[in-house]
């Protein structure tokens, strides 16, 4: 048969935004209800994410949006058959993984440390928006990072690819739909970025 | 490899550098409204910046300006469902 | 039709030509037929545990009072009868055993797009299943929030909620990944000449629900995620007491649940669509509005969830909107249910098994679905809602219309993977006392929620007693129906006589290749000249 | 269409009849075209098809527009019908109904709380909802009504009730074990009877019975002797129990200071064999009423206190019927009624007999057994009375000398 059973490239790649569609509606979720709890509890939002630490934030912001870059480079780079940068840039877009892993690390740690957590006795004493926002922040923050986990995996694993040679300028299906669910990760930090850190 | 008609389309460092600056422009530009005094204009403001700086994403890193139009429409009925979801919940929230 | 289609020895089909065997063969299989069965045989135990959970309600409901348990007891199983039928048998099932089975025949393919995926969510089915049924037995003991986990109670609850939710959760996921598959394969791997309007209508209603399950599903998984979190960390999103809204909850659950009931019907209507023109030796009446409403169900059936939600508090405004949409999803519907009847007219009917499940389902479909319609409507809903009146609407589409059409789908397609048949006369037998049964069983449910008799009700007062009695002897009979139906189709699948290639006469593609199909589906690639209705196009007499 | 509905039944069940006559209609359409086409064009009959349509754009315009108009119709009188459920007369009389666990219970406006919910004839009654602790709903068939109890939410539901009796109310929402048991009713009684029965203070025999009750205490607790989700607290005082502390078993004995823990930490001290599903009552309950709770248990050795004769005989209307001064009415009097000779007819059998304890909780329980001489067989019979009270009738009526 003609039909190209092994490498259906578009085929791979419909695939993998489709799989994409269901990752927005799954933070969808928790976008849908921060805009309601944002409806009903204004200035308690705007109280909470005051106390946010908005360098993390903002430093974190140009991290992902610089790895997202560099994962973009690294197709370019396969696509020019230029094995050695792709594996650069790839070693770069996991880098900035980790550090935007550890600078979430600090700062939840020194949130905990104040007594912002969910269900903690601080968020329970005062008023219940409040503690609606943190818990959403969390959840939301929390499912993003386990995004940034996986995501690194993957993009490790491509690079590992990369590296044995299974992954290149004739076949970089691997790398091309990696590098789009590193995107979306990013896309939704653009999201969550303003949402927790920036509402007055 | 591919059975696609087209040519994979391969796009430039450079064009990839501008959308960064770009990217990182917009994301001051958000920080800098924030400190704005404009009350709650603020989250439809640094929404709209968002959808710009995803907007640049999908289009240019996720290389969706050399997808056909079946998944751009597609991408087009995914967005539309979760923005429904979102707003018909709101014909109670918003009423109640 | 393929005229290269050729008869080749049954003893070289997908049963055996893998030169594997045993266990293994099956389980690490990626090819679309096996896991079909996997599924088929996966969903049919569910199905048959929960079957026989349903009987048990039905004994204890028989009268009064307790008759063969307790309070918690019965809480525990009418959820875990809901959980096991709605997202271990109804929802996986269609997809995961039929879609498979047919869908990469039907529109000339090999296999599907990503047959390791396909593997691993049949994997990922399994294990989210045993996390399910693990839950019944660890922790507090099996949950008792009913299948819709309404907080707050589920989160208060001292039985084993958060693992069911986990398991729950799981299989979710594996119906996405099934539904990437699936849009995937339609779009990229149709036969040359299968043209979009040349795709058999169960096609048209896989594609359908696959997009459901892909962007519905994620809004199941978030919000099941959100009970875990409540439960395990305490954040409080639903919980009033902490300034959370249940009713978020039930906006989140429905906005998937509600799409959810059209994961289970839409294929089940596309096998009707398949088996009606068949049996009726008649191209199927108005092709086009079939498979368009199909889609237009699938996206219409996403904005009106809603209405399951009419009493819960929610703004008269939404109300207003949810009602109004509700009832827009009935005229696809309707639509269907016309041309259904329309494919008759002046046809060559004949009734075989698969035909009267399909005339059937036409029936009961049409019960449920205009018990729907009253369920819709915002004044009457006020009076039925949460009583058995709504039970009895589920029941009427769930089982007489999905169960129905999947028991139709059986008799259809089994043989053919098979090779062998069932005993025709005794089917009949099978059938008809399945629906009868049905009937007296479901029909006095409704009556019995029109008079006011809430659902969820371990024990009633004595004026709901004697159609509450006639319900549970209604569910006997449709037990021995079932019963008989099992015993008669598998023994004819290992037993039976043999068939040929195309037993029915039907000219879709499954009936162009031989019976057991090989392996990679077609001996040549087929190339596809004529509608999947077009008989005298394919050459049958 | 239905201008200014005057009850809730009014507003639903026209919309009813429209919609269920409709389908109705379609029903039996579609099921007999399909009849007589299987019928007609069964293969015995049409070995061959006689036509190969596969459409007619006419025929299927039809079917979209005719079912658009069908479901438009439903959908308007359906709104119609909630509208009127929703807008709430004016001159309605509020009561509060608060949802717990699994029970109910009904405050009016002057403080009066019962655990039915009594409304006078005629009068619409505007029912606003509070659950304390998950869902629950608010459903009265009769009335065609139901409305989720959510915790933290207002919502309401009106009704009138047009004739006086006693209607099932029902909780709605599936609420835990106890669900199908969280059941009461409404007493609709004549505006004047509502208003004694409203201005009528401490009705219950016991304050501390009333407070289990209002408390939503027996919801879950009997005081006859039967368990019900959690142990009856009926002799429960000394009694000794097997409790799980912290996972631990032990026997305790039980006292004040248990009684008042497993009201405030239910949790502290779990019943085995029972489910961890009491709540605290910290809070919600003041320290005096714990008192009258626990004295209540004191003296509730034999738990309910004993019925009042004299009450019962007044309130179930013994006294329309019988005098205690000796003048005969609809029936015997009650005066010197004990250990009198009477001639009865049983069965149209006369025979004379004495009127002892076993006669006279006979005549309650089966008045038509036997018949005084003189009197028509027209009592009605009291076999709804527990046994207690009919014990206590009995010992009344043996102390009208
Ligand atoms: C297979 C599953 C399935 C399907 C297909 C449907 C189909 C429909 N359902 Fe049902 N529904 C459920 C499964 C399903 N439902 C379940 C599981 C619940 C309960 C959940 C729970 O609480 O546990 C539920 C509950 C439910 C409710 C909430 C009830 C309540 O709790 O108060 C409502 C309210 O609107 C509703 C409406 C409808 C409607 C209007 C349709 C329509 O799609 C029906 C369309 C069909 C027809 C209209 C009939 C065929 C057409 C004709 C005969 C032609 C003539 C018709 C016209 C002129 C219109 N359903
Ligand atoms: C696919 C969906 C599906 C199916 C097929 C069924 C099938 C049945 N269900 Fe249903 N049911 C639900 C989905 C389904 N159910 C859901 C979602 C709920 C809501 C739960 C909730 O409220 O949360 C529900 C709730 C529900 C209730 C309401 C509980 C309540 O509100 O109090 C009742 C009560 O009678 C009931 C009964 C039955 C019966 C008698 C069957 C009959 O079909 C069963 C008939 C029985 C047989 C035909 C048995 C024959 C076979 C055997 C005994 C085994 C033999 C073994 C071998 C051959 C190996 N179910
Ligand atoms: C939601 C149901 C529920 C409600 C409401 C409830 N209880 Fe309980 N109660 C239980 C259960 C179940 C147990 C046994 C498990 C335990 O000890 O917690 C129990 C145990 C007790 C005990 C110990 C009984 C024994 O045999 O040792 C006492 C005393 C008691 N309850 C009193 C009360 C009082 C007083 C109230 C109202 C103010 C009340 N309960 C309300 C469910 C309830
Ligand atoms: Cu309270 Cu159900
Ligand atoms: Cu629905």
């Amino acid at each position: 048969m003609t039909q190209p059973t092994h490498k259906d490239y578009a085929g791979a790649k419909l695939g993998m935004w489709l799989f994409l569609f269901s990752e927005m509606l799954l933070f969808g979720g928790l976008f849908l209800l921060y805009g309601v709890y944002l409806a009903r509890y204004p200035q308690e939002f705007t109280t909470a994410s005051r106390h946010m630490h908005l360098f993390f934030g903002t430093l974190n912001t140009a991290i992902l949006i610089t790895s997202s870059m560099l994962v973009a480079m690294a197709l370019t780079a396969i696509q020019r058959n230029q094995r050695r940068l792709t594996l650069w840039l790839l070693g770069g877009t996991i880098f900035c993984a980790a550090v935007f892993m550890f600078n979430k690390y600090l700062e939840w740690s020194d949130e905990f440390g104040r007594g912002i957590y969910p269900n903690s006795p601080k968020l329970a004493a005062g008023p219940p928006g409040e503690s609606v926002f943190y818990g959403l922040y969390y959840l939301t923050v929390g499912l993003h990072g386990l995004h940034v986990l996986v995501g690194g995996t993957v993009l490790t694993v491509v690079a590992v690819r990369v590296w044995r040679g299974d992954v290149h300028a004739g076949d970089y299906i691997w790398l091309e739909n990696g590098a789009l669910y590193w995107h979306l990760v990013d896309l939704f930090w653009i999201f969550i970025f303003p949402l927790y850190y920036l509402v007055l | 490899m591919s059975s696609d008609s087209h040519a994979p389309h391969i796009v430039g460092y450079g064009k990839l550098i501008a959308v960064w600056l770009g990217l990182l422009f917009f994301t001051g530009l958000t920080v800098w409204v924030s400190r704005q005094q404009t009350g709650i204009g603020h989250v439809w403001g640094s929404l709209a910046i968002s959808v710009v700086k995803s907007g640049l994403v999908i289009t240019f890193y996720m290389h969706m300006r050399h997808e056909g139009w079946l998944l751009r429409s597609l991408l087009f009925v995914a967005l539309l469902t979760l923005a429904i979801f979102i707003g018909f919940t709101f014909f109670d929230v918003l009423y109640r | 039709m393929t005229s290269a289609a050729q008869f080749s020895p049954a003893t070289s089909s997908f049963w055996n030509d893998t030169g594997k065997s045993g266990i293994t063969s099956w389980v690490f299989s990626t090819d679309h037929k096996r896991i079909g069965l996997l599924y088929l045989y996966s969903v049919l135990t569910f199905f048959l545990i929960a079957v026989s959970l349903g009987a048990l309600l039905r004994i204890e409901l028989m009268a009064p009072g307790r008759t063969i348990m307790g309070p918690q007891t019965y809480n525990a199983v009418f959820t875990v009868h809901g959980v096991l039928m709605i997202f271990l048998f109804i929802i996986p099932g269609f997809p995961g055993a039929f879609g498979n089975l047919i869908m990469p025949i039907q529109i000339g393919a090999r296999d599907v797009a990503f047959p390791r995926l396909n593997l691993f969510s049949w994997w990922l089915y399994i294990a989210g299943a045993a996390i399910i049924v693990t839950s019944l037995f660890t922790g507090g003991g099996p949950p008792d929030t009913g299948w819709t986990f309404y907080v707050p109670f589920s989160e208060r609850t001292g039985t084993n909620v958060s693992l069911a939710v986990f398991g729950v959760f799981i299989v979710g996921f594996s119906s996405i990944l099934t539904g990437v598959n699936f849009v995937t394969t339609i779009h990229r791997l149709r036969a040359e000449g299968m043209r979009w309007g040349r795709l058999p209508l169960f096609v048209w209603s896989v594609y359908a629900t696959a997009w459901v399950q892909i962007l519905a599903t994620p809004i199941l998984g978030i919000t099941l995620v959100l009970i875990l979190a409540e439960r395990v960390l305490g954040t409080g999103l639903f919980d009033p007491t902490k300034g959370g809204d249940p009713l978020m909850y039930q906006h989140l659950f429905w906005i998937y649940s509600h799409p959810a009931v059209y994961i289970m019907i839409l294929p089940g209507m596309g096998v009707i669509s398949d088996i009606i023109p068949v049996f009726a030796r008649k191209p199927i009446f108005g092709y086009k509005m079939i498979a368009f409403s199909s889609l237009a169900i699938a996206g219409a059936g996403s904005l009106v969830w809603g209405h399951h939600m009419f009493t819960s508090g929610m703004s008269d405004n939404a109300v207003l909107i949810f009602s109004f949409l509700t009832f827009v999803v009935a005229i696809p519907s309707a639509i269907k249910v016309f041309n259904w009847v329309s494919t008759l007219y002046r046809g060559s009917i004949s009734l075989e098994a698969p035909m009267l499940f399909a005339l059937s389902f036409i029936l009961l479909f049409s019960i449920g679905g205009l018990a729907g319609l009253i369920l819709g409507a915002a004044a009457t809903d006020i009076h039925v809602h949460d009583t058995q009146f709504v039970v009895g609407h589920f029941h009427y589409v769930i089982f007489g219309g999905a169960g129905f059409a999947f028991f139709g789908a059986m008799h259809y397609w089994l043989p053919k993977f098979y090779g062998r048949r069932y005993h025709e006369r005794t089917a009949v037998i099978a059938w008809a006392l399945l629906f009868v049964g049905f009937n007296i069983t479901y029909f006095s449910m409704m009556v019995l929620g029109m008079e006011g008799m809430p659902r969820r009700y371990y024990d009633y007062l004595p004026e709901f007693a004697p159609l509450n009695l006639v319900s549970t002897i209604g569910s006997w009979i449709m037990i021995s129906g079932l019963i008989l139906m099992m015993v008669n189709l598998f023994r004819g699948l290992f037993r039976g006589e043999a068939i040929g290639q195309n037993p029915w006469g039907g000219a879709t593609l499954e009936w162009s290749v031989p019976t057991p199909p090989p392996t990679e589906n077609f001996i040549e690639e087929p190339v596809v000249t004529h509608g999947p209705y077009d008989f005298k196009g394919a050459g049958i007499p | 269409m239905y201008p200014n509905p005057l009850t809730t039944t009014q507003a639903v069940d026209p919309v009813f009849k429209f919609i269920l006559g409709v389908c109705i209609v379609l029903l039996v359409g579609i099921t007999l075209t399909m009849i007589a086409f299987v019928i007609r064009y069964h293969r015995s009959r049409s070995p061959e098809p006689t036509s190969q349509a596969s459409g007619n754009v006419w025929l299927e315009t039809v079917w979209i527009a005719f079912p658009t108009v069908l479901v438009l119709a439903m959908f308007w009188f359906g709104w119609e019908g909630y509208l009127s459920l929703r807008n709430v007369p004016k001159n309605a009389l509020k009561v509060t109904a608060t949802a717990r666990q699994w029970s109910w219970s009904f405050t009016y406006d002057n403080g009066k709380t019962s655990s039915k919910l009594y409304v006078p004839v005629g009068k619409p009654v505007l029912v606003n909802l509070v659950s304390l602790d998950v869902l629950h709903g608010f459903y009265l068939p009769a009335f065609r009504v139901k409305h989720d109890v959510v915790p933290n939410m207002k919502n309401h539901v009106w009704f009138v009730a047009e004739k006086s009796g006693s209607y099932d109310l029902f909780c709605s929402v599936y609420c835990g074990t106890g669900h199908s048991g969280m059941i009461t009713s409404v007493e609709a009684v004549p505006p004047a009877q509502f208003e004694t029965w409203l201005n009528q203070r401490g009705g219950a025999e016991h304050a501390g019975k009333e407070l289990l009750e209002k408390h939503g205490c027996l919801g879950c607790h009997t005081l006859d002797g039967t368990p019900k989700v959690g142990p009856t607290l009926k002799d429960i005082w000394g009694r000794s129990v097997t409790v799980l502390t912290n996972g631990k078993e032990r026997t305790i004995t039980v006292d004040d200071r248990y009684l008042r823990r497993s009201i405030l930490e239910p949790k502290a001290d779990l019943v085995k064999g029972y489910p961890p599903v009491m709540p605290s009552f910290k809070g919600q309950i003041t320290d005096d009423d714990i008192k009258t709770i626990i004295n209540f248990l004191h003296a509730g050795g034999e738990a309910a206190p004993k019925p009042d004769g004299a009450k019962l005989a007044r309130e179930k209307g013994c006294l329309a019927c019988h005098s205690l001064d000796g003048s005969s009415g609809v029936g015997p009097t009650f005066k010197g009624l004990y250990q009198k000779r009477l001639t009865v007819l049983q069965n149209g059998i006369r025979m004379t007999i004495t009127a002892d304890d076993t006669y006279l909780r006979e005549s309650i329980l089966k008045p038509k057994a036997k018949i005084v001489e003189g009197f028509q067989p027209v009592m009605p019979d009291f076999s709804d009375l527990k046994t207690d009270e009919v014990q206590a009738l009995v010992e009344f009526i043996e102390g009208v000398k």
